[in-house]
C-alpha cells in the first residue's frame, strides 16, 4: 500500500517537473521547483531515507526557493525570445529516455534484497558500526567516520562555491549607481506586524531545532548538513522581517567568512589531530582513552566543522544575493 | 505489483531527460539551471530507490529490536552530501547569471551571442 | 485508518498541483505552495507512523518551523518589484 | 478504555482527512484567488489540527506526541501567517478582490 503512495507521489512528480520545463514565467518555475522538492522530500521519506529527506527539507523550503528569488530579483523574471519548435532536442531526449527505459528491465525490482548493491559493503557497515562506533545512526557514521574523506571532499566543494559567490558578488557592479529606492526596501518587512511578531517568536525555535538536529544527529536523522541548512534558514528569516542591515549587525560578513573558513579548518584540524597522535588522517580511534570514545568525539568536531562551513556558506551567499539588490 | 518494481527507474530516466531538454533548448540560463536542479533530483532519486529493502527500515539502529532489517545506508550518505552540494554550486550559478544579467542585460544565451558576435 | 487519512492527503496533494499548474495569477500557485507545504507536513507525519518509527517526526518539524520562509521572501520580491516596476504587473 | 481511545482518534483522522480534502476541493474550485485562499487557508488549520490531534491519541503520552504538539502548535503560528503575507503580496502586485481579475491575465 505505501508502494503505491510512493508511486502516486512519483506521478505527480513527473507532472510537476513538466510543468518547471513549460513554464514560461520563471517566477512560476521557481515555484513549482518548491513544490517539486516537497515531492522529493516525501519520496525520500518513503522510500526510507530519513536523512536524506531531512536534508531536502531543510534545504529545499528554507533556502533554495529565498535564493532563486534574489536571482530572479536581480535579473529578469520572464523568459523572452522567440518560440521556436526545435524538434532535434526533443527527438534526441526521447530516444535517449526510450534507451534509459530499456537499460532499467535489466534492473532488480524496487526493495529487492537480493539486489547486488546491498550485498558489497553495506552490510558490513550495518553490522560493524555498533561494535566499532557505537551510535545508532549508521548514515552519520559513514558520513563522519568510514567515509570521513568523502566528506571532506564535498565540505571543500561547498567551501570553494562559497568562495566563487563572494568573488562574483562582492564587488559593485558597474551601473552601481546608489539606488534611489525609498528604505522601505532596505527595511524588509519590518511594517508586517504579523510576519514580524511570528517571525521574531519563531527564529530562536528554528535555530534551536538546527542546534537539536546538529548534535543529535547520532542518534535520529541529522547532523551538521542539515543543521547548517536550518541555522541559515533562520537566519534568513530574520533578515527577512528584519531587513538586511540588522541581520547583518547581528552577524556580520566577517564573521560568516570566519564560519566558512574555521568549519574546514576545523574539519581539517581533527584529521591531523589524528595524524599527531599516531593514528591515521581522519582515524578518530586515538583522540581519547578508548577507541570508541574517540570515535564519538572525532565525529562530533567533525560534524560541528560541517555545520560551521555550511550555514557560513549559506549565509554569505544570501546576503550576497541581497546586497547586490540594494545596491542596484 | 510487481510490474511497478520498476516504476522508480522509469521516473528517473523520464525526469533526467527533461531536465537535459530543458538543459540543451531553452535559451534562458535561468531555466537552464532549473533543468539542472530536476537532473540532479532525477539521480538522487536513482540512488535512494535503490536504498530500499523490503520490510526494512530507516538505517537508524532501533535498541532491542532482533533481526531488523535495515534500508542500505551507503546511497543515503552519499545523496545528502550531493544535496548540500547541489545548492551551493546552484548559488554559484545563479551568481554568474546575475554578473552576466549585468553584463549583457539579458540572460537569453542567443541574445548574449549575438551582442558577443558584434 | 491512516490509510484513509493517508489518501486524502494524497488526494488534497494533486488538487494543489493542479491549482498549481492552472494558475492563473501567480499567487494561486504560491497559494497552492503553501498548501503542499502544509500537507507535506501532515503526510510525513502520518507515514512516520504507518512505518512504526515515531522518532523521525523530526522531518515533519522542521517543515512546520520553516516552510512559510518561503512565502515570506515572496511577499519581499512582490514588495521590491512593485517598488521598482511601479508601471508592470508581476 | 483502549477502544474509546482507538475510536476517538479515527474519528478525528476521518473528520481531518475530509475537512483537509474539502479544503483541496475549494481551493481548486472557486472563482478567484481571495476566495480560493479563503477556503484553503481556513479547512488547512481545521484539518491540521483534526489530524495531528488523532495521531496525537494514537501516541499516548511519549516523546512523539510532544513532538506532535510542538508540530501543531508552530502551523497555527506559520499557517496564518503565510496567509497575511501572500494576501498582502497580492494586494500589493494590483490584485484586487473582484471575480473577473482571475481570469484576466493568463502569465
Amino acid at each position: 500500500m505505501v508502494t503505491l503512495f510512493g508511486v502516486f507521489l512519483l506521478t505527480l512528480l513527473v507532472i510537476t517537473a513538466f510543468g518547471i520545463v513549460r513554464a514560461q514565467h520563471l517566477f512560476v518555475a521557481v515555484m513549482l521547483s518548491g513544490i517539486f522538492s516537497l515531492q522529493m522530500a516525501a519520496i525520500f521519506f518513503i522510500l526510507d531515507a530519513a536523512d536524506v529527506a531531512l536534508t531536502e527539507a531543510a534545504v529545499g523550503a528554507g533556502v533554495a526557493t529565498v535564493l532563486m528569488l534574489g536571482a530572479l530579483a536581480l535579473t529578469d523574471d520572464r523568459e523572452r525570445g522567440p518560440k521556436r519548435h526545435r524538434w532535434a532536442p526533443i527527438v534526441v531526449v526521447s530516444l535517449t529516455t526510450l534507451m534509459v527505459i530499456y537499460a532499467t528491465f535489466d534492473k532488480p525490482r524496487l526493495g529487492d534484497p537480493e539486489a547486488p548493491v546491498h550485498q558489497h559493503v553495506a552490510p558490513w557497515y550495518l553490522e560493524e558500526t555498533p561494535q566499532l562506533i557505537d551510535i545508532p545512526n549508521v548514515v552519520t557514521a559513514i558520513l563522519a567516520s568510514f567515509r570521513g574523506y568523502d566528506t571532506l571532499g564535498e565540505l571543500f566543494v561547498i567551501f570553494t562555491a562559497g568562495i566563487g559567490v563572494l568573488f562574483l558578488l562582492a564587488n559593485p557592479s558597474k551601473r552601481g549607481a546608489r539606488s534611489l529606492l525609498p528604505s522601505a526596501e532596505a527595511e524588509g518587512l519590518r511594517h508586517h506586524l504579523v510576519p514580524r511578531v511570528v517571525g521574531r517568536l519563531l527564529v530562536p525555535f528554528i535555530v534551536l531545532f538546527g542546534l537539536y538536529v546538529q548534535f543529535h544527529g547520532d542518534y535520529g536523522p541529522g547532523g551538521g548538513f542539515q543543521a547548517g541548512a536550518l541555522i541559515s534558514a533562520g537566519f534568513i528569516l530574520y533578515a527577512l522581517i528584519e531587513g538586511e542591515g540588522t541581520a547583518l549587525r547581528a552577524m556580520s560578513f566577517r564573521v560568516l567568512r570566519a564560519m566558512i573558513a574555521g568549519g574546514a579548518v576545523l574539519y581539517v584540524g581533527v584529521g591531523i589531530a589524528g595524524m599527531l597522535f599516531g593514528g591515521n588522517f581522519l582515524d578518530y580511534s586515538v583522540l581519547a582513552d578508548n577507541p570508541i570514545a574517540g570515535q564519538h568525539l572525532g565525529i562530533l568536531l567533525i560534524e560541528a566543522g560541517v555545520g560551521l562551513t555550511v550555514t557560513g556558506t549559506l549565509l554569505t551567499v544570501f546576503h550576497a544575493f541581497a546586497a547586490r539588490e540594494q545596491r542596484r | 505489483m510487481e510490474f511497478l518494481g520498476l516504476y522508480n527507474y522509469w521516473v528517473f530516466a523520464i525526469l533526467l531527460m527533461m531536465g537535459l531538454y530543458a538543459v540543451i533548448s531553452r535559451a534562458n540560463l535561468i531555466k537552464k539551471l532549473l533543468g539542472m536542479t530536476i537532473f540532479q533530483a532525477a539521480v538522487f532519486l536513482l540512488y535512494i530507490s535503490m536504498d530500499k529493502v523490503d520490510g526494512g527500515t530507516a538505517p537508524i539502529i532501533q535498541a532491542g529490536a532482533v533481526d531488523q532489517l535495515y534500508s542500505n545506508p551507503l546511497p543515503q550518505v552519499l545523496i545528502l552530501t550531493a544535496i548540500v552540494v547541489g545548492i551551493a554550486t546552484l548559488s554559484l550559478g545563479l551568481a554568474i547569471v546575475v554578473r552576466i544579467s549585468e553584463t549583457y542585460g539579458t540572460i537569453e544565451e542567443d541574445e548574449i551571442r549575438k551582442m558577443d558576435e558584434e | 485508518m491512516y490509510f484513509a487519512a493517508t489518501i486524502a492527503i494524497l488526494l488534497t496533494m494533486s488538487l494543489a498541483l493542479a491549482r498549481a499548474l492552472l494558475g492563473p495569477t501567480v499567487f494561486d500557485r504560491v497559494l497552492a505552495v503553501n498548501m503542499f507545504g502544509t500537507k507535506t507536513v501532515l503526510l510525513l507525519s502520518v507515514i512516520a507512523f504507518l512505518y512504526g518509527r515515531p522518532d523521525f517526526l523530526d522531518l515533519a518539524l522542521a517543515y512546520a518551523l520553516i516552510n512559510f520562509i518561503g512565502v515570506l521572501a515572496v511577499l519581499k520580491f512582490v514588495q521590491d518589484y512593485m517598488l521598482r516596476h511601479q508601471d508592470t504587473d508581476l | 478504555m483502549e477502544y474509546a481511545i482507538d475510536i476517538a482518534s479515527w474519528l478525528l483522522l476521518i473528520a481531518g482527512g475530509v475537512f483537509v480534502f474539502i479544503g483541496g476541493v475549494g481551493a481548486l474550485r472557486m472563482p478567484d484567488f481571495y476566495t480560493r485562499m479563503h477556503a484553503a487557508s481556513l479547512t488547512d488549520t481545521l484539518g491540521t489540527i483534526l489530524i495531528l490531534l488523532g495521531i496525537i491519541l494514537q501516541a499516548g503520552l511519549s516523546l512523539a506526541a510532544i513532538k506532535l504538539a510542538a508540530i501543531t502548535v508552530f502551523l497555527l503560528l506559520t499557517c496564518p501567517t503565510a496567509a497575511y503575507a501572500l494576501a498582502n503580496a497580492a494586494r500589493l502586485s494590483g490584485l484586487t478582490p473582484e471575480p473577473r481579475v482571475s481570469d484576466a491575465e493568463e502569465s
